[in-house]
């Protein structure tokens, strides 16, 4: 499709839908309603929003959605970390049945016993899976559930009188930078650890900077590359003997349900992403939630209400001695919790396990035939890998001048996700790719196929790998200026409509 | 034909024992056990997790049924509850194009695969700007309450300062969420409100204002329902100590309402669940945040912002993330707070609300709601000894009803509405204990005439039969 | 801002008056009007019909949720009705695949512009052969009724003769569409049953077959549940009189059961309902019809037949039609019957559940059904005067239990089950008069032991409390 | 995509969904269940369905779906006849709500009032629009709503013992072909019209035919060509006294909403499909209803149970004394039905007569561009067309060599429908668009330029549009040899892959 900007789709005096007229009775009592907002606050210009009837913006919307590369649509590999799984279909009739959709969040709890129930039996669960006392559903993602981890380290801290003694906070390089940033807007300093030669995370390191004043240690395990720390037990301990808290970032467990959990690890927090591991759909970017464990000690500073049975019912609990407060309003997005619910249960406790096993493996054979594609490796210690394997194309950049950037754009002939690795690129000319359990031999197959043919390309043919996309929705975007640079970015159309303005009144 | 040994489970395809005997034979491993070596024995778990056995589809879906069906909802019963989540309606095509398999399973990745998330997202940038009238809007934050958080650390770092002002009358779910968002940074002081109107108390506010001062937020309308008429003082205000304006908007209201910009905000944010979602006990709030083009405010943005682009391909139009080095992404604890996902399907669903509605359709909106709420006002403190609205100022969508003067507490009140099948007014006796037994209603566009009507005989009903309950 | 004129419809772009000016400008007219100038004035209508003045999106929705509220289903009450139309369950894919806004608003184009539909469809045609175990099976014509009456229009246009045999429990809705789809030409001609096993009885069927006879044509199971055995012994007879063996067959029963191309047949047709339609009302029949690569054959079916063939580019496929020219489309009344709109999206749904349930899924769809309503027919029977089944012959899904040793009527039983939240059988006692108090029971996979005994009880019940009702 | 057959998926094992395992407790009782089967009866070989997990069978369908030009995603006006309106988001929601989906047909009346209700107030407002007495929503299409009328027609005569004398039916070349071959089928000999030069049905012919043989008279009006007969009311006038039975082919009716009714010009039936003036989706070719209407006197030949209103509730009457018996089972497709009801109330008396309005207008200004667009033109008489147009390219094969059906090709490339005629092919070269009132002028605009553009290229580069489709999911079919030779059609894969490996044996 080479679909307009909505805006361009305007004609004047068109309607994409009316209003229920409000009953002359009504009129007859009050007027028009408007007459009596104040005069500085009415409105004198109408908004310029574009005019345009219903037929076209579902064609318009429809023509986008089907411009977007969904989890649903192809062999979703590319996007490594992000744990892209299968999103049952079923679930999403759940989440959009009225009896969920139709909820307003201060009605009595009487009156939505069925959802606090659903919410209450996946904590049961999420404590089955690691070892923590009591899940809160409220974080609307992983960053904001890490925000709460780090809010819920300053409690704690603030409790007992050592918040300012106690102000920093220990990372490693490849965890998620969320981590260290969410510490950070908690006003704690930051240090990062850079893993050793094999790729772990490095104890003498972690020695050398734990101190009183480490409030907290936080990691995800395995981390970006794949590798699991089995020294992880003595790293909790390390900062528990200098008065620290644990807190794991498990956004990403897909390689551990069943297997390994987070007490037995020496963490006193965790918190999974269940559009990660727990296959509710990533939506575009949410909304989503990051379910938020912790160990019994900690549980008076969680973020309030905790959903709690009672008898034969279930209650909102707000009575959190030393809560955080809030992260996010009301309870969260509900309807997610709801479909990961309903995924654990398809499952079960095997069929949970089956979701590790096999998201191991198929990692494992992805990562064997990577190994055999000319240009590329996979850094640090040989095997060892859970579910996800950061690679390198260092060398074929070497040989040939193709990045991981024109692979990137180049696999999207394809119709392949694709992604490098965030910032910075500790390893150098970085993919990360992840396939989950939900993939067959078939579609990995298919997938290293394509990325042996454009490695291939990229020796043979490289000015064709730089110059792609060639057959995507569009082809090359003109980033440099456009992104980077305050006279030229239009972050909105009206924005766009000036600048494009003043750059042709410059050239006139 | 005999049975199978071992289920082969449908979400996962390999569990079929033959493709994991092909593929640990090109592995080279003898079992899946041995691909877990990296996790040390004692940290393997060797119990059995108490999670019931798999159901099938059919199994599972009488079962989450059977839970649901617990619910009772506000199609099933009137609904009047406001208060940070809306009961407005959404149109069938914001449903369909939410709901649609590509924009549902989609992530993150670059134009060139999801040119349609980057245009959908774009637009609805640009759509939300031209309801704000600004030239800046982000990718959807989490709801309002972090994205006035949010601004409000903006505001704290363009400034250098770490006190903000905020209305005492401001929703205290929200305040929750500011203040954790907030410490230990910032410090959060309430301003007064008028005892007759609600308003800002402004030698309140003149008395705590000083160069101390990142911002001042304030609402509007306010969480108790009030339009906030002294907009332009406010923010003059703030100027005069080169503060910045902070005004937090129910974008429903801005077909009929002056947008913040139009009274010297310079951050605007709120909530976009009113645009199309459904309340979903609570899982359709969504936050935005606005702004002038202006260099020092957007490099303050934590949040994506997506703009526009020619490609090498002359008319043809992409897209990619403006000043990505402000961001966490790229900057780890360097970049401006935290980015992550947040509610990008939301910002997409508001866009098909605002190109569906337009500026007709949402000042019918805004008009609607007007007057269906003056119709209620009016009907409501026609009874006995009920005061609404307990605030004399115009309101828009919600009102404070004042049952203070009845026999009856607003929970007896509430207790019996929900024996009629409605559910009452948000019950304000713990969060504003000033106000005494006061509630506070929400009226929309959802709301006929013969609803009200309802809601009002049940009142009445009630508080006739002082004795009972 | 002021109000308009005249409202815009959101379905109408071009009432908009500033366009229509400007096109009937371009066009040369002056009014839409004279648009119409091809209609005798006294042939306009000049009244204003008497339908109500148009409804905004969320008033029609609580006007049409209004009216529908009032209808109980099958979600709400336990439901053992069967007879043509059967309570399966409906994998939430096959949802998801027939509400995709392409299939639903797809209509005839060609495979360049819709080769996804062809696709689909073929792929629909070839799960149903190997379900059927033929090599030709149509694009889905109306229902099981009409799919018969034209396989025996099409037997007759093959032998020429005009004689269609078929069993006496045959359903009678069904039967009516035939007679009506055969009348003038053919005759139906109503073969007995043996009244212990319900089995077409051999010896009418010898009786009143000839020359003349274009057809057998018989179902399994039959309308009232039971296997009928003799498939092969009757399709023998029709062959050594030269006429059809045709099978009317319920998909849901050939994970398990043999397929009439197993026993002689040489049309096979049904319904897809079974396989992932939602009930409806009966707005989810569907009809198919199959047979072997016959050329006779193959050029009597009126519907649509996809074929694959290569395209220009090595290794690509398309579809088209196949023996277009037999086709009323292309021949008018010299074509085989008629065709038009049928049941496409059916089709293409029933795609979609053949391919989620593989070969093993039909199998425990054949055989869970089996369990079930055995146990429903053992625990029905050992009610004190119930006899189930009726038949001595082993039932699939359906089963006639009789009532007539009771004091009570299958209405009287049927009205005291409705009072209990449960949808009984359906009533045979009109259209079988000859069974007596008989009822038809559906057990599907859908119905759990907990609902069997819930049916059980109650009927229980029903027959102890001998005075009331 | 390029998407395999879904047998290529095919993996040994997998499963695309479980069904409940049956209860032990009934396993006790009844056993296995299929050792009940009698031996002969015992399927012995699995049908050969394809083994593929539930993720691979979405991303299949999926992917064929975006392989589909619906109406929703193109500007749609190249079927025509087949008036491929917007069909509002909002009425797919009621269709698909379980208050109508889970209703099982045979269902007590008291528990299907809502449904009967619907059903009864469409009735309702089509007698309003045509004049008619009574609906019945049995048939599932045009087609089969005009067997069913051709049933009523020979079950009139039957009932006045004329059946048979009155063995003929008279129609026109460009009405639908399905009223001549659904005639044929009740055993009616068929007389069809031609038109004068003007394209008007001939009455001088229709008298010369008319006779005590007739025994109907069925006509589209405005046919094909959107061109309407003036003289209809003499026409049928002429039947009637014959002692025929005059019935109307409405089954696009969108150029006459309020402005002309099917009782005043005569008529004693008349249908429309739900599906095209009624919005109801074409969901690729059903299912559909064809809304049967006949006047009083008919009534009694109907097909059975009709919905009527008895107090204050609905009932099922199946008392018709000359029924016909039935055209479809049970009551039809009672989901299109309340679509439709939807869509009239949405529109109102006076938004039903926009749409013809609009309809009408938008035919008029498409037919004013096409008449200029080089090689193309509009046989018959100058304007008076309403809802759409019968073109021809005549001109511009003959100087070019490109046909309507290159055209065809190479308008998929812009991603447009559109389709030439029914055969035979009376207007040479033929195309017929029909732009509904649901596209606006830009729509129209675009779907020209493409027409305009195409022609442009026949005559600059008639190559091009030869070899087309370039641009499209696939290319040229080769259809001689594949679709019209026993040897090498195959109507399913199985068929395909034994005779692919003849053809291979063949070749060896």
């Amino acid at each position: 499709w080479d679909e307009p900007i909505i805006f361009e789709l305007h004609q004047s005096g068109e309607r994409g839908i009316t209003l229920p007229q409000v009953e002359q009775e009504i009129v007859d009592h009050v007027g028009d309603g408007i007459t009596a907002i104040p005069a500085e606050m009415v409105r004198k210009t109408a908004p310029k929003l574009p005019e345009i009837s219903q037929n076209r913006v579902l064609r318009h919307y429809l023509r986008l959605s089907q411009e977007t590369l969904g989890a649903a649509f192809n062999v979703e590999i590319g996007q490594g970390t992000c744990t892209m799984k299968y999103s049952p279909k079923i679930n999403e009739a759940f989440a959009s049945s009225p009896k969920m959709s139709e909820l307003h969040p201060l009605q009595d709890v009487s009156t939505v016993q069925g959802i606090l129930e659903v919410m209450y039996k996946l904590d049961l669960c999420l404590r089955e899976i690691s070892g923590m006392d009591t899940f809160s559903f409220q974080p609307g993602s992983g960053t904001q559930s890490l925000f709460a981890m780090a809010s819920i380290v300053h409690a704690y801290h603030e409790k007992n009188g050592e918040n300012d003694q106690r102000d920093e906070i220990i990372t490693t390089i490849f965890s998620h930078p969320s981590q260290a940033a969410t510490a950070a807007v908690k006003g704690y300093k930051i240090i990062t650890l850079h893993p050793d030669e094999d790729g772990f995370p490095d104890i003498e390191k972690l020695k050398a900077v734990v101190s009183e004043r480490t409030a907290g240690f936080v990691v995800a395990n395995p981390e970006d590359t794949g590798i699991y720390n089995p020294r992880i037990k003595e790293f909790t301990k390390i900062v528990h003997d200098a008065g620290g808290i644990c807190y794991y970032d498990q956004a990403n467990a897909n390689g551990l349900l069943g297997i390994t959990r987070a007490k037995e690890a020496g963490f006193d927090m965790c918190f999974f992403n269940l559009h990660k591991t727990f296959s509710t759909p990533h939506a575009c970017g949410g909304p989503a939630t990051g379910a938020l464990g912790v160990v019994d000690r900690l549980k008076e500073f969680m973020p309030g209400p905790l959903v709690e049975q009672q008898g034969e019912s279930y209650i909102l609990n707000d009575n959190l001695k030393h809560s955080i407060g809030k992260v996010r309003s009301f309870q969260g997005v509900p309807q997610t919790v709801l479909r990961a619910y309903a995924w654990v249960r398809a499952l079960g406790a095997e069929g949970l396990k089956d979701v590790a096993k096999i998201a191991v493996l198929n990692n494992n054979y992805l990562y064997h035939k990577i190994a055999g594609i000319r240009g590329a490796s996979a850094p640090y210690i040989k095997g060892k890998r859970l579910e996800q394997v950061r690679y390198s194309w260092e060398q074929l950049t070497k040989e040939t001048g193709v990045t991981t950037e024109d692979i990137s754009r180049r696999m999207a002939d394809f119709a392949h996700q694709y992604w490098s690795s965030h910032h910075p690129f500790i390893v150098p000319e970085p993919f990360t790719l992840e396939p989950t359990e939900s993939l067959s031999k078939a579609d990995l197959d298919e997938y290293i196929a394509s990325l042996t043919y454009v490695a291939s390309e990229a020796y043979t043919n490289p000015k064709k790998v730089k110059d792609a996309p060639h057959n995507s929705s569009i082809h090359r975007v003109d980033e440099q200026d456009y992104f980077d640079n305050p006279d030229k970015w239009a972050i909105s159309w009206r924005s766009y409509l000036k600048k494009a303005k003043q750059v042709e009144a410059v050239r006139s | 034909m005999s049975e199978q040994r071992k289920m082969v489970h449908p979400y996962i395809p390999n569990t079929v024992p033959e493709v994991q005997a092909e593929m640990l034979r090109e592995i080279g491993a003898n079992t899946i056990e041995e691909l877990f070596d990296g996790i040390p024995e004692d940290l393997q778990y060797m119990k059995e997790m108490n999670i019931p056995a798999a159901l099938s589809e059919y199994e599972l879906r009488r079962y989450i049924d059977g839970i649901m069906e617990k619910n009772i909802t506000t199609k099933e019963y009137l609904n009047f509850l406001g208060a940070g989540c809306w009961n407005h309606y959404v149109p069938a095509i914001c449903d369909e194009i939410n709901q649609r398999a590509e924009f549902l399973t989609a992530y993150a990745g670059d134009p060139y695969e999801d040119l349609g998330r980057y245009q959908a997202l774009f637009e609805y940038q640009s759509l939300m700007a031209e309801l704000v009238d600004m030239d800046v809007v982000n990718v959807p934050t989490f709801d309002w309450a972090q994205a006035a958080a949010t601004s409000i650390r903006m505001a704290s770092r363009i400034t250098n300062r770490y006190e903000v002002l905020l209305p005492k009358t401001i929703s205290p779910d929200r305040l929750k969420v500011i203040r954790n968002y907030c410490s230990p940074q910032i410090e959060c002081i309430l301003v007064d409100y008028e005892e007759d109107s609600g308003q800002i108390n402004m030698r309140d506010l003149e008395d705590k204002i000083s160069f101390n001062t990142a911002a001042i937020y304030f609402e509007n309308p306010s969480y108790l329902g009030f339009i906030e008429t002294k907009g332009q003082k406010i923010s003059n205000l703030a100027k005069s100590h080169n503060a910045l304006t902070i005004v937090g908007v129910d974008p429903s209201s801005l077909g009929v309402l002056a947008p913040p910009s139009h009274y010297g905000a310079d951050i605007v944010c709120g909530d976009l669940q009113p645009l199309g979602m459904h309340m979903s006990y609570g899982g359709g709030q969504s936050g935005f945040i606005g702004s002038h083009d202006d260099l020092t405010v957007i490099q303050e943005y934590p949040s994506r912002l997506f703009g526009i682009a020619p490609t090498v391909v002359e008319g043809e139009y992409g897209f990619g993330d403006v000043f990505y080095d402000r961001t966490s992404f790229a900057q780890r604890e360097e970049g401006k707070e935290s980015v992550g996902t947040q509610t990008a399907l939301w910002g997409i669903t508001a866009g098909v609300y605002l190109s569906l509605l337009g500026p007709g359709g949402m000042r019918e909106l805004g008009k609607s709601i007007m007057q269906r709420s003056q119709y209620a006002m009016e009907q409501l403190g026609n009874i006995p000894n009920v005061v609404a609205s307990r605030f004399e100022s115009t309101n828009f969508k919600e009102f404070v009803v004042n049952f203070s003067h009845t026999n009856k507490s607003v929970e007896e009140i509430n207790k019996n509405l929900l024996n009629n099948g409605i559910f009452g007014g948000k019950d304000l006796s713990e969060e504003f204990p000033e106000l005494g037994q006061s509630s506070l209603f929400c009226i929309t566009e959802v709301h006929t005439k013969e609803d009200i009507d309802q809601l009002v005989t049940a009142i009445r009903k009630c508080l006739d039969s002082s004795g009972s309950n």
